[in-house]
């Protein structure tokens, strides 16, 4: 019934077949390439535009969180500030500081920007709407988003600032560790998918699979944050410490794009989550797929925010101690329980998961959850909460010429 | 409120251990001669009874004649409060031992007069100006600096 | 082979988002660590010592707001106090009291301030900066209705205050007494137990008391290493001593101890408030005098407990209208000695971290 | 528990992104308003606005009308537009001796007009250059006749510094309304220079703490001394 709503605008082979018949036999490639285009400038357009708004959204929303309003005084209720901001930093002067590597500090966006594009190319936004059908998307997605560090490696370097190339060795030991868990939370996945294609994986989700594996669920979004380095983990730019990290020297049109890429990785990471774990575009009811992705997305996104806008950041070496002693056991548990239910419930002759099978999953993976969760917690926090109660050192006393008062012994009062 | 160490005690004190430190005092301050700075404190803090364990500031003032540096002290185990003060004749390369080692709270404030007095502090670790620029030209806060 | 390695000096300011102002602090490090810093001061010297020389002595409480900027009231309590300690000056009941209510309201404005800019330095995405800044806004409006100003209160005059409060700084005063132990509870909901936080600031940049107390350290950062030194109780000034109120300790001397202190001192200031309005009488509030003052030749050092630390003047006066010399101790410049043992073996992000935890105010520092 | 610090905090920032009363900032020099704004403004009900003035209230509705708006203060707020009372000013420069930065400049001349009380004497210059005032408040408390008030604008950006010299004709043409800071005559009779309107300036009479002195006074204190 969904299929029928927005099938032939964003299909492929719909586009592929029109202009294909239109054209005459010797020119079919040129069919192919106009309908790449056209799909490939419709799906560019509308990524930048939904995160040009995503920008708005977010700086209004966290304004909001922080008793603040937000932009909101250009165009209605200040939707125009992303044009504005672009406008700004494309007329102001492209800097490229004395001694930097010029090549390198001008490709370094770019080498940012293009995989975050990428992602989006796989990403099944409707039982049709994708554009590559890959059948091995969930690789493609892993291997693309780790060209990031790379981008934040040339960044920093090229720079020739110190600032920017602490920043950048920061980001490519974070980035690289916390790629373990996320391919890991991946495998997961895989295994109850029974497929690596991404509308496979939406397809497998007779429940969504946030219930069936939360353990993994929670590892790939904390992972995924940490790939977009937002807080807790925005080590890379910190910029209460190394100014802007990475981008300190860039401008213009330069920062634009990396300001691009880091406003664009909240929708991919959500876009994402969403396809893996909330069953994309399926819903209930008469409201179209792409519909439910977007709601599905927006919760995630501002779930997102409510982590930015709430919690400190976390120090080099305790983030990389989280992905190592945290994050990486539990996809590990993750898996196996994954893999362990797996070999117990799958039919033995097509070796695929009925519905019920997922509920029994479900049950069982949410005690594990808890269970290691809390193990986990124990391990990794500092299980000693309590702190010495202050003691009055002997070096001073305020009441030597006096009688102390009464009251004096007191340490640190209630307010009655 | 705390109490102010009698000047004639603290002077006699001094002179039992060193004879002749303390050269003139009053109800609340006792002088010395500015070699015998780090002696005095040293005693100043490890005596049981005065016990200074804190210096609080460090002053300096321009007297034209000469400059006064006003050590001010505290106990913070008797609560109580003294001032010492020396004096230092002359107008160039002036020199007074450091209290450093005696108190490391003296480092900055030592800076500080060495920057804005021109009094030179012997034995500080790092005696650089510290809130005017390397190369300023004179030491403002006396009384006959002309900009 | 072996990877050849070298330390990294970097310049940490004057331009960084988190020296709290025009502060230069020339830090090597190996990799993240910290190995040396020296922290370089004065790009905002004023020569407020030199200046306070050619005017009079009413005139110098206009110097004294902008030493440390963000509790002004402190400052001009503790310059007032010394010039009636040199010219035998005395003050009123009630404007004893006023000058606590409104030192105390600054002690709690630039707690706030610290904390919001310790979490900021955290990471926390000035979200508690906003909100200290929120309730700092309240006690700012306060100044406005007794002084007519926020910031540079100029309110204090030796022997008492400029003028009394207005008929509704009462009220405003009550409500802010019932609601701020409310926000300070909702602050402390966001930070004293959040994991992160502890991670970051626990048994992060220790000093011990002995340490402190050699290095003349004084206020939060001494009492956070167990001291329980206050002026107030100490030397208790102006009302001090007709008011019930704790001081706060802290346990370790770190980083969290630190703050822990700055936010049960806002608690313990809400209380003093409390019993002031309570307590305060109906009378003048500044003693007749000419408004030029000359106290007799002689010096005089005063000190009072401001919210970084002992704020001290030494005055000494010739006969004249203004001081011939006045020195200021300033409570941020002093506590900055320890700076480098306290840094030395952290990394960059707790380099910020105990910085911040220091709280100190460039426009004191550099004076 | 472990963790439970972490969850209290997102409680508490969840709280301040519901509850409107923590929203506090104010939007200076406008703020945006809704419909339902906007007709609060104008005093009507939003379908009356609607009917009215159809513009305005899609405009409204769009997130795009605005009215003016100011930051709350109080009335004794020291601000930078300083009210002048030259029938009480008798130039004796009170003012410019306790001004810490120097930046009020006075220049009398004779008049040879004889009063009471002795020579009256001619202000020819008053200038205030308040590119360098920092507000204090010195010269108006120094002012022992109470010619001199502070005002309430913070508002004058100007392009030229010289533009920032307020001079004599400037502060005897500007609108009479001194702060009531240090003034607890204007405070007694409750004047707020932010509510004050057009027309409700303060004469020259009312400023002053000192009754005028009757002729029988003056007789007293002067004539016949």
């Amino acid at each position: 019934m969904e299929a029928t709503v927005l099938k032939a605008g964003f299909d492929f082979t719909g586009i592929y077949g029109f202009f294909d018949d239109l054209l005459p036999e010797s020119l079919d490639w040129l069919a192919y390439v106009i309908a790449a285009v056209i799909l490939g400038a419709v799906l560019l357009n509308a990524i930048i535009i939904s995160t040009a708004l995503y920008t708005w959204f977010e700086r209004r929303v966290l304004g909001r969180f922080q008793s603040r309003m937000g932009p909101n005084r250009w165009g209605p209720f200040g939707l125009f500030q992303p044009l504005a901001d672009l406008i700004k930093l494309m007329t102001k002067e492209d800097t490229i500081p004395e001694g930097a590597d010029r090549p390198v500090f001008t490709l370094a966006p770019i080498v940012f920007l293009v995989p975050a594009l990428l992602v989006f190319s796989v990403l099944p936004f409707h039982s049709s709407s994708f554009i590559g059908k890959l059948n091995v998307g969930l690789i493609f997605i892993i291997a693309i988003t780790s060209v990031n560090t790379l981008g934040v490696f040339m960044a920093g370097w090229a720079s020739r600032n110190k600032y920017a190339m602490l920043g950048a060795m920061r980001g490519v030991a974070m980035l690289i560790s916390y790629e373990v868990p996320m391919g890991l939370a991946v495998v997961g996945i895989a295994l109850g998918a029974g497929t690596l294609s991404l509308s496979g994986v939406v397809l497998a989700q007779n429940i969504p699979f946030i219930l069936v594996m939360p353990l993994g669920f929670i590892v790939f979004i904390t992972a995924a944050s940490a790939e977009m380095s937002r807080t807790p983990f925005d080590i890379i730019e910190a910029d209460s410490e190394l100014g802007a990290g990475y981008n300190t020297e860039y401008s213009g049109i330069k920062f634009a794009l990396l300001q691009l890429n880091e406003f664009m990785a909240p929708l991919i990471v959500a876009a994402l989550v969403t396809t893996l774990f909330l069953s994309g575009w399926r819903g209930w009811g008469p409201v179209p797929g792409p519909i439910w992705f977007v709601i599905k997305s927006f919760v995630i996104v501002l779930l997102l925010l409510w982590v930015r806008a709430t919690w400190p950041r976390l120090r080099v070496d305790q983030i990389m101690g989280f992905a190592w002693k945290g994050l990486f056991p539990l996809a590990i548990i993750n898996i196996f329980a994954m893999a362990v239910e797996f070999q117990v419930l799958r039919d033995d002759t097509t070796g695929a998961l009925t519905t019920g099978d997922l509920w029994i999953m479900a049950a069982a993976n949410w005690i594990i959850t808890i269970v290691s969760l809390a193990v986990i917690a124990n391990v990794l926090g500092q299980r000693k909460l309590r702190r010495p109660e202050p003691v009055p050192s002997q070096l001073a006393n305020m009441f030597a010429d006096r009688p102390a008062p009464e009251s004096a012994t007191q340490l640190s009062g209630e307010v009655d | 409120m705390s109490v102010s160490l009698v000047g004639a005690q603290v002077a006699e004190k001094i002179n039992s251990k060193m004879a002749g430190v303390a050269i003139d005092f009053n109800e609340t301050e006792v002088w010395v001669e500015p070699q015998n700075l780090v002696r005095v404190g040293k005693f100043l803090r490890d005596d049981e009874e005065i016990d200074l364990q804190m210096l609080n500031s460090i002053s300096a003032v321009d007297y034209v004649e000469y400059f006064e540096l006003v050590y001010h002290f505290r106990s913070l185990r008797r609560n109580s409060t003294f001032v010492l003060k020396a004096r230092c004749y002359g107008r160039e390369d002036l020199k007074v031992p450091s209290l450093v080692g005696v108190w490391l709270g003296a480092d900055l404030q030592e800076r500080e007069i060495w920057d804005l007095m021109g009094i030179k502090f012997t034995d500080h670790p790092n005696l650089k100006r510290i809130l005017l620029w390397e190369g300023f030209p004179g030491h403002p806060l006396r009384k006959d600096f002309i900009r | 082979m072996p990877i050849k390695t070298e330390p990294v000096t970097i310049n940490l300011g004057p331009q960084h988002p988190s020296t709290h102002g025009v502060f230069r602090l020339r830090v090597t490090f190996d990799g993240e660590m910290v190995l040396d810093a020296e922290p370089i001061v004065g790009y905002l010297h004023r020569g407020t010592e030199k200046l306070a020389e050619e005017r009079n002595y009413v005139q110098i409480v206009t110097l004294t707001d902008r030493l440390d900027y963000v509790s002004a009231m402190t400052n001009n309590l503790a310059y007032v106090r010394t010039v009636e300690r040199l010219g035998n000056i005395d003050v009123p009941e009630r404007a004893k009291y006023l000058r606590v209510i409104s030192a105390e309201l600054n002690r709690i404005a630039s707690h706030l301030i610290a904390t919001g800019f310790l979490l900021d330095e955290l990471g926390a995405f000035h979200t508690p900066l906003v909100y200290c800044f929120r309730e700092r806004e309240h006690i700012l409006e306060m100044f406005e209705m007794l002084c007519g100003a926020r910031i540079t209160v100029s309110y204090m005059r030796p022997g008492g205050v400029l003028q009394d409060a207005p008929e509704d700084f009462w009220p405003r005063l009550d409500d802010f007494v019932k609601t701020m132990p409310s926000y300070i509870d909702e602050l402390e909901g966001l930070i004293t137990e959040n994991e992160i936080v502890l991670a970051r600031t626990r048994d992060v940049g220790i000093i011990t008391a002995e340490q402190a107390i050699a290095g003349s350290i004084t206020g939060p950062v001494l009492r956070s290493t167990g001291v329980q030194w206050d002026l107030r109780k100490a030397e208790p000034h102006e009302v001090y001593d007709r008011v019930d109120f704790d001081i706060p300790i802290g346990s370790v001397g770190d980083t969290y101890d630190r703050y822990l202190v700055r936010v049960l001192e806002m608690r313990q200031s809400v209380r003093i408030i409390k019993q002031c309005v309570e307590q305060i009488a109906p009378g003048p509030v500044r003693t007749a005098g000419p408004f030029v003052i000359r106290p007799p030749v002689g010096d005089a050092y005063d000190c009072t407990e401001s919210p970084k630390g002992e704020l001290g003047f030494y005055i000494v006066s010739d006969g004249g209208i203004s001081p011939y010399r006045m020195h200021i101790r300033a409570p941020s410049f002093i506590n900055l000695t320890l700076l480098r043992e306290m840094l030395v073996g952290w990394k960059i992000a707790d380099l910020v971290v105990i910085f911040g935890s220091i709280d100190i105010v460039l426009g004191e520092v550099d004076r | 528990m472990y963790g439970l610090g972490l969850a209290k905090g997102l409680v508490v920032t969840f709280k301040n992104l519901v509850m409107p009363s923590r929203m506090v900032a104010i939007q200076y020099p406008d703020r945006k308003v809704g419909l339902l704004g906007l007709a609060k403004e104008t005093g009507t009900n939003p379908l009356a606005l609607l009917f009215k003035e159809p513009g305005q209230a899609l405009k409204a509705m769009a997130g795009m009308a605005t009215v003016s708006e100011r930051l709350p203060q109080h009335a004794r707020f020291r601000g930078e537009e300083f009210t002048w009372y030259e029938q009480r000013c008798t130039g004796c420069a009170s003012c410019a001796k306790y001004c810490p930065l120097g930046i009020i400049e006075i220049v009398t001349s004779e008049s040879g007009e004889q009063v009471q009380e002795g020579q009256k004497y001619n202000i020819d210059v008053f200038d205030i250059d308040i590119g360098r005032c920092m507000f204090c408040g010195l010269c108006v408390e120094a002012c022992p006749y109470d010619a001199l008030h502070m005002g309430s604008g913070f508002e004058e950006g100007t392009y030229r510094r010289a533009d920032l010299v307020i001079n004599k004709e400037r502060l005897m043409k500007a609108p009479k309304r001194p702060s009531p800071w240090f003034r607890p005559q204007l405070a007694a009779a409750h004047f707020d220079p932010h509510k004050a309107k057009e027309g409700q300036d303060v004469e020259w009479s009312d400023a002053g703490r000192h009754e005028q002195p009757t002729l029988e006074e003056q007789e007293d204190k002067w004539a016949k001394r």
